[in-house]
């Protein structure tokens, strides 16, 4: 499953190459972070991009981005690309679902997608016209925890939370359980930074947990998690034997330190938005719009798991990745997602 | 002398509209110098405040929480003091009004003036901690209400997550019975988020003026803020005007906070950081000379300015940020106004 | 006879106003040459140009013969020419060295060599006279040691021309006699001095000759031994001056204040009115004399309600109005025409109008329901306006604007109005110029003719004679003893204040 | 975790939070020394931290390794500097009320960095700097027991730089003639003015420097803590740095106390979740701490701040 190129890569495109310049439109409303927050911003906007250069979209006018500078500006800009007609307009990130559902109750006609989140009315029946698009993030973060389980040597990572929720609770209960499937014995400490904008919390965190012994961290922090690379950095410069695991995006390149090119990262969970905003907009453009359905997107379609890079990971930890991949596509373990399905899976080992 | 007064308040108002029309000018050039169509970037701008419905709507919602951040700072000044806490103050109004609006279940025309009422007291009691301190042990308002700001972001943050956590990192929604939201509004505007708290918003400003020159306690407030000296001998309880005046200011901000929670959102998200209203509220006051009128004017500018970059960044590929570099330069301009003053002198002079 | 200053047909404009209007003024060496003029003549501004602070829009300055442009301070200074300004130009935070030495600091190995300068700053004090501790904080020492200060800061860059702009408008008399005597030791030195004063008996005291200015204009100069006062100050205002205040005798009646047993601390906790009893009639000025400092002030604040009275009782009319409130104090009958003007006596900000209802605006009929009536208050406002005549150009006019003159009326028409039972006068013509005295005290007496009691506080001796009909003299806190105005001179007053009543000596500090 | 282990997790941390607190906070200390209020210490900061990002990643871009970040910091020394005559001519030139003048400068600081960032590379922050300032424990001091964990291990070289500028500005600021006429200017213009000081000349300097340090102080946290520049990367450490200005009494080193305290009391928040004691406590408690603290300690045992008298008053020659 590691081997998969990133979405840039032209065999990721299951459209393969037929370029035809149609009146399609799409749209996307980014979050704070932008296009380039080397996170889930920046992949929707490399799936979109992707998605318009294979069809002979011009960027600018038949696909774009809008940014918000802040939360009050989610629904303007997403209202700016629905009053405009776009065809489809992309709300990304869980804290765009209130805007979305706002308009999507107002007009009717509007074609409007989600990722993390689902948008449904009073009565938790999803908008027939919101496509939603969530992941099995738990799945992704629980093979990176068994890596972490099997490589560590003090029996103790860590795990740096953004903001405490359901969303980052997936990653941290997925984690937790992959390390105790391998490792039982190990020591997890987790805290949350309380703002996935923060590096400054992000690296004092993780110097406190390194200091307690732990030296594998991975984090569901966004820009926070920035500062995890930087401790590590520093540490590993000084000669301590610490690992980061990133998230989102294949993180090698954050954790390059030093002239040869090693790198902190174990490895990362990636997460593969690009993938679910090329395949749905291309749904959409070949009148397929997904409206009213919650699309989840796991180890199966390829959109979580571990990253390409992988150098640092042990041969005994890529072989256990894989079996614990294939007992989950089997359905052999349900990956916990919430602290009590946690305490259940817990109780079961 | 007498025929002087209606030139010189020909200045005064000339004044800032000069400073708008300079910030402006800077502008243009800046987006020439940088490869932008100034002309297109500033037609793109004003489409998005006026050439819509929509767009006028959201204007006028995005002014309706600077109005009254507004007016706390420019009341605060008015009696002497720096508000700079009412990003804090607006948080917790925010907070309140929308618990308020969420636990009690009561008629419209109780349940609404109570959720903004709620926000008020918030903001209030958030205004009353500096008031108290600096009455009592002379600490500086503007360091404590600093620490304020931040003492409410993480408050309001831990208390919903804590207690009010939905799905979505926010609070549920607010019963319709405390809701400001106006469907007719809506449809009038085009589906923008506009609400009935702007009327709340004009009428802060009649509040302001109101309390501050048609009251004895305005009197008081003013004395006290410019001369605690003279208030005391002149029988004045000066500690109390002090506490008083950060009450008010901080009553201001927390019905702003409420605008958000029972206007614009309907619920209250945790913040990932400051909303910003707050510290827009200090440049609104000081483009409105702390006057009523002159912050609603000024948050029509901000508002406008705020909104119609959105369009800019949407249709001439302008940064969002050109904006905030006009609405600096504009500030600047408006406190230089003596250089203003002096030039208009000049060529007064030298033009008769 | 060669002048060692001459400043030729000067004339300096400001916005409005022209403040000197070819004005000529010639000092020779080794003259105390007195500048008199009223307020706002514009002596300050002449003065203020000659220092470099103001450029003349016209005129020419000659210093020893020869021409020279004085553009800022600093060639003032290099010309020998120092100035001890009106309000003190002192840094309250630093020590006396570093406000003397401050632009011209001694250095050693970068840094300043603070010791050298005091040492230097003892040598020049020793020598003339001027006694100060260099290591003192301007903040902590009495405004008499500021004043020698100011004059070392002039010596210590070695000038020799000294402008001293009404120096002893602040001093008590020991330390106006002691100043007399510093000057005529400078005079002696072979320096010059050009002195700006009101006080006509100081002008006969030391000066030479006399330039006198009215409303920026020269009008002449004299020399001193051919005049006399009558004479100056009809130079001065444009008329004859009756100096005397005219009252008749005082008709004392029921007693209004009575104070027993008060004692009151200061702002660091000492004993500033030690056990102090007072009684004061309506229909009678008690005049309350008194070095500074001994206590007047701390025992005005414990009336008033400003300051919490430790022990003992102060009653307004058989009543116990002891820690009041200010405005409870108020209210049962005390009008307050405050030592300290700006500081408490207005906003400056408020226009007149304001000013004149600060102790009332909560009263009908300039409020109701806690609703200001605008209308009323400035009716109000126009009609004491009319009858104190206060210079303003309407009664809209920030209190800012007005001169120090016109504030004060408008002070005093606020509390006079009010018809106070007991009115406090607590130095109420400090800094003001002749005219403008004649006007207060006949206020004071009409007040008391009216049958209210009044308590004149007063740091001026003359002021104190002429106008009270008993003088109680404070000292350290006590009254000494009060005699009745007629009865008692200056000699013996200066006595009382130095303590002399009980038999103390030494200084009054 | 034992009590040793914490205080070596937390004084290094709080030395190195404080950081560029002290050196803006000093810059503060300048401006308003001189007489005039700056609000737009944020604002500098923010430009601070532009430049020492935009610059270290261009020198790296050319070859220049390690040096890249020092050359970085000087440039962020001379841009704030030069971005603070926005404020010193607004001020002391125009005669604008000083603090509206902050606060535009730092609207202006903000939207002009982010501007010039998207228009240089396109996008709304930068990339992330390869050579950073990195922590070393000093050779010898560190192997001293408890003072060497505590003070010389695990420590940022711009920690002690900052630490060192407290103390000289301390000896300039009260020992040497300039600091006795900055203050001068600072508290009566006008008696410095009679004196011959040039009151203009003296607040542009104050200014200026305050733009150098806040510039510095900006750096630093960018090159040390956030690694590259973003429209957040400075939120509130300037207010924070005035705070420790006002805390500390106007004093160098009542501003290094401050600030390290400001520090101790951030690396607490943090840590604290992981110290046994404060693990139960709920997490807003510890993150308040330090403001509440602040607050606390101003109306407690510090007391009363007075400021330099004459500040935030234009000086016009001749008014009274
Ligand atoms: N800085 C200033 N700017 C403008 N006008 C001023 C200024 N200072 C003083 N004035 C004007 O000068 C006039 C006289 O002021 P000044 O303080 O000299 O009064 P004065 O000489 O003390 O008068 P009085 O005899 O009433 O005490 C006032 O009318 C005031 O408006
Ligand atoms: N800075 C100023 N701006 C405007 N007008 C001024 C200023 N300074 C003085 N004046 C005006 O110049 C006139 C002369 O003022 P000046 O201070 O020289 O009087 P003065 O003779 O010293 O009075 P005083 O006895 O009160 O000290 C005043 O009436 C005042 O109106
Ligand atoms: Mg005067
Ligand atoms: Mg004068």
């Amino acid at each position: 499953a590691g081997e998969e190129a990133p979405a840039t890569d032209e065999e990721a495109a299951p459209g393969g190459g037929a370029v035809e310049a149609t009146d399609f439109t799409v749209g996307m409303v980014t979050d704070v972070g932008g296009i380039d927050d080397k996170s889930f911003n920046q992949s929707s906007w490399e799936g979109l991009s992707l998605f318009g250069s294979e069809f002979g979209l011009e960027e600018g006018t038949d696909y774009r981005y809008l940014q918000s500078g802040d939360m009050a500006e989610f629904e303007p800009n997403l209202r700016t690309l629905v009053r405009e007609d776009v065809d489809l307009v992309w709300g990304i990130g869980f804290l765009m679902e209130d805007a979305i559902r706002t308009i999507a109750q107002q007009v009717e006609d509007a074609q409007l997608a989600i990722v993390d989140s689902v948008v449904a009315d009073e009565d938790g029946v999803p908008l027939a016209n919101v496509a939603n698009i969530t992941f099995k993030e738990h799945e992704g973060s629980f093979l990176v925890g068994v890596a972490a389980g099997l490589q560590t040597t003090g029996n103790k990572v860590g795990f740096i939370g953004g903001v405490e929720g359901s969303l980052i609770k997936k990653f941290e209960n997925g984690f937790k359980a992959g390390v105790k499937a391998v490792n039982p014995d190990a020591e997890v400490i987790v805290q949350y930074a309380e703002s996935f904008n923060n590096p400054d919390r992000g690296s004092q965190i993780a110097n406190t947990m390194y200091s307690q012994g732990a030296d594998i961290i991975y984090h569901a922090a966004g820009d926070t998690g920035n500062g995890l690379f930087t401790e590590a950095i520093n540490r590993a410069r000084n000669g301590e034997n610490v690992w980061a695991i990133g998230v989102d995006r294949d993180q090698h390149e954050e954790g390059v330190f030093g002239d040869d090119g090693q790198s902190v990262t174990l490895t990362s969970m990636v997460k593969r938005v690009d993938r679910a905003v090329y395949l749905v907009s291309e749904r959409t453009m070949n009148g397929d719009f997904p409206g009213g359905e919650v699309l989840e997107f796991g180890l199966d379609d390829e959109a979580v798991g571990i990253a390409p890079s992988q150098d640092n990971m042990s041969e005994e930890a890529l072989q256990a990745v894989q079996d614990y991949q294939a007992q989950i596509q089997g359905g052999d373990i349900s990956v916990p997602q919430t602290d009590e399905e946690y305490e259940e899976y817990l109780s079961s080992l | 002398m007498k025929k002087l007064l209606p030139k010189n308040k020909l200045i005064s108002l000339a004044v800032p509209l000069i400073a708008v029309l300079l910030g402006i000018l800077i502008g243009a050039i800046v987006m020439l110098f940088t490869g932008y169509n100034p002309v297109l970037g500033y037609s793109a701008l004003l489409a998005g405040i006026f050439s819509d419905t929509y767009y006028i709507g959201e204007t006028i919602r995005t002014m309706t929480p600077l109005i009254l951040s507004g007016l706390a700072v420019a009341f605060a000044f008015r009696t002497g003091l720096f508000n700079i806490g009412v990003e804090g103050q607006v948080i917790v109004g925010w907070l309140a009004s929308v618990y308020v609006g969420i636990v009690l279940e009561l008629p419209k025309l109780i349940h609404l003036p109570v959720a903004i009422l709620a926000g008020a007291l918030a903001g209030a009691l958030w205004g009353f901690i500096p008031g108290i301190l600096k009455a009592r042990f002379q600490v500086h308002e503007v360091i404590v209400t600093i620490m304020m700001n931040y003492i409410a972001l993480y408050t309001a943050n831990y208390l919903i997550r804590a207690f009010l956590l939905v799905p979505g990192e926010r609070t549920e929604a607010i019963s319709k019975s405390a809701s400001l939201a106006s469907p007719f509004l809506q449809s009038l505007t085009d589906y923008s988020r506009l609400h009935y708290g702007f009327i709340v918003a004009l009428l802060g400003c009649v509040v302001m003026w109101f309390i501050l020159w048609k009251t004895s306690k305005g009197f008081e407030l003013r004395a006290v803020g410019f001369n605690q000296h003279a208030s005391q001998y002149s029988g004045m309880n000066v500690k109390k005007n002090i506490v008083l005046a950060m009450v008010i200011s901080g009553g201001f901000a927390g019905v702003a906070g409420a605008m958000e929670g029972l206007g614009t959102y309907g619920y209250m998200s945790i913040l990932s950081g400051f909303t910003g209203v707050g510290f827009d509220g200090i440049a609104v006051a000081l483009l409105g000379a702390n006057t009523g009128v002159g912050v609603l004017l000024a948050s029509f500018l901000f508002g406008g300015l705020q909104i119609g970059a959105l369009n800019m960044q949407s249709k001439a590929g302008v940064p969002v940020e050109l904006i905030d570099i006009v609405i600096a330069l504009i500030i600047f301009f408006v406190a230089s106004s003596y250089i203003i003053r002096w030039v208009m002198n000049r060529i007064k002079k030298e033009g008769i | 006879m060669s002048y060692v200053i001459e400043m030729n047909n000067i004339r300096k404009e400001f916005p409005g106003i022209v403040a000197n209007d070819n004005i000529t003024l010639q000092v020779k060496k080794g003259e105390v040459h007195a500048l008199l003029g009223e307020n706002g003549a514009g002596k300050s501004t002449l003065m203020n140009v000659l220092f470099g602070l103001y450029q003349p829009e016209q005129g020419e300055i000659v210093v020893r013969g020869e021409k020279v442009k004085i553009t800022d301070p600093n060639v003032a200074n290099n010309l020998g020419i120092g100035m001890v300004h009106q309000h003190f130009m002192l840094v309250d935070k630093f020590t006396v060295t570093e406000n003397i030495i401050l632009g011209n600091e001694p250095k050693k190995f970068g840094r300043i060599n603070i010791k050298k300068a005091a040492k230097e700053v003892e040598e020049i004090s020793n020598r003339y006279g001027l006694k100060v501790d260099p290591y003192a904080k301007i903040e902590n020492i009495s405004v008499g040691m500021q004043q020698r200060v100011e004059i070392l800061k002039t010596l210590y860059r070695g000038a020799d021309i000294l402008i001293l702009d009404e120096p002893t408008a602040v001093l008590t008399p020991q330390e106006i006699q002691e100043l007399i005597s510093i000057m005529k030791t400078l005079v002696n030195e072979g320096k010059s001095i050009i002195l700006i004063t009101h006080k006509l008996k100081e002008i006969m005291a030391v000066c030479d000759r006399c330039t006198v200015i009215r409303r920026g204009k020269g009008i002449g100069t004299v020399d001193v031994s051919d005049t006399n006062p009558d004479k100056l100050a009809a130079m001065m205002v444009g008329r004859e001056v009756n100096f005397s205040v005219e009252k008749g005798p005082a008709n004392p009646k029921e007693t209004v204040l009575r104070i027993k047993n008060l004692t009151v601390n200061d702002s660091r906790g000492v004993t500033a009115v030690n056990n102090l009893s007072l009684d004061l009639k309506a229909g009678e000025i008690i005049g309350l004399a008194g070095v500074d400092g001994n206590g007047q002030s701390e025992l005005i604040e414990a009336i008033t309600g400003l300051r919490k009275a430790e022990s003992g009782i102060v009653s307004l009319n058989g009543k116990d109005v002891t820690n009041f409130k200010p405005r409870k104090v108020t209210e049962s009958g005390l009008g307050h025409i405050p030592e300290d003007r700006h500081k408490h006596g207005l906003v400056l900000d408020f226009t007149i109008g304001e000013n004149i209802v600060l102790q009332t605006y909560y009263h009908k009929p300039y409020s109701k329901n806690g609703i200001l009536n605008h209308h009323e208050i400035y009716k109000k406002a126009r009609s004491l306006i009319e009858d104190f005549d206060v210079r303003t150009p309407s009664e809209y006019t920030l209190a800012r604007a007005l001169s120090g003159g016109n504030q004060q009326k408008a002070i005093i028409a606020r509390e006079v109005d009010r018809s106070p039972d007991f009115l406090i006068a607590a130095q109420p013509t400090r800094g003001l110029d002749v005219g403008a005295i004649e006007s207060i005290h006949r206020r004071l007496v009409m007040e008391r003719d009216k049958g209210r009691a009044v308590l004149l506080m007063s740091l001026e001796l003359d002021e104190i004679l002429n106008v009270s009909d008993r003088i109680a003299v404070m000292y350290e806190g006590e009254i000494v003893d009060i005699v009745d105005a007629d009865q008692t001179n200056e000699r013996e007053l200066g006595l009382l204040m130095a303590g002399g009543k009980k038999e103390k000596e030494g200084k009054a500090r | 975790m034992d009590f040793m282990q914490i205080l070596a997790l937390v004084i290094p941390a709080a030395i190195y939070a404080a950081a560029p607190l002290i050196l803006t906070g000093l810059g503060g200390l300048f401006s308003e020394r001189s007489g005039v209020v700056n609000i737009g210490l944020e604002g500098l900061m923010v430009i601070g931290a532009f430049t020492g990002i935009v610059v270290t990643l261009t020198l790296e871009g050319m070859g220049f390794g390690g040096s890249s970040v020092w050359l970085a910091m000087l440039a962020a020394v001379m841009i704030g500097a030069a971005f603070s005559l926005f404020h010193a001519v607004a001020s002391i030139t125009f005669r604008a009320d000083q603090i509206v003048s902050g606060v535009a400068l730092n609207f202006l600081a903000v939207g002009l960095s982010v501007f010039l960032i998207r228009l240089m590379y396109g996008k709304g922050q930068t990339d992330y700097i390869r050579n950073r300032i990195y922590r070393f424990d000093v050779p010898v001091l560190s192997d001293i027991p408890i003072i060497g964990p505590l003070f010389f291990s695990n420590v940022y070289i711009t920690s002690y730089i900052a630490i060192l500028f407290a103390i000289v500005v301390y000896f300039v600021v009260f020992y040497t003639p300039f600091g006795l006429r900055l203050r001068s200017v600072g508290e009566h213009p006008m008696a410095a003015d009679t004196m011959g000081i040039n009151v203009v000349r003296m607040r542009y300097i104050g200014v200026m420097l305050s733009g150098a340090f806040a510039g510095l102080g900006g750096a630093v946290f960018a090159v040390t803590v956030s690694g590259n520049f973003s429209g957040t990367t400075i939120v509130g450490q300037g207010f924070m740095a005035l705070a420790a200005l006002i805390f500390g009494k106007w004093n160098p080193l009542g501003v290094l106390g401050a600030a390290l305290f400001f520090g101790l009391a951030q690396a607490l928040s943090i840590t604290g979740a992981q110290i046994p004691l404060l693990a139960n406590v709920p997490s807003v408690f510890l993150l308040t701490a330090p403001y509440v603290l602040t607050i606390l300690a101003l109306a407690g045992f510090v007391g009363r701040a007075e400021g330099p008298k004459a500040i935030g008053k234009p000086y016009v020659k001749g008014s009274r």
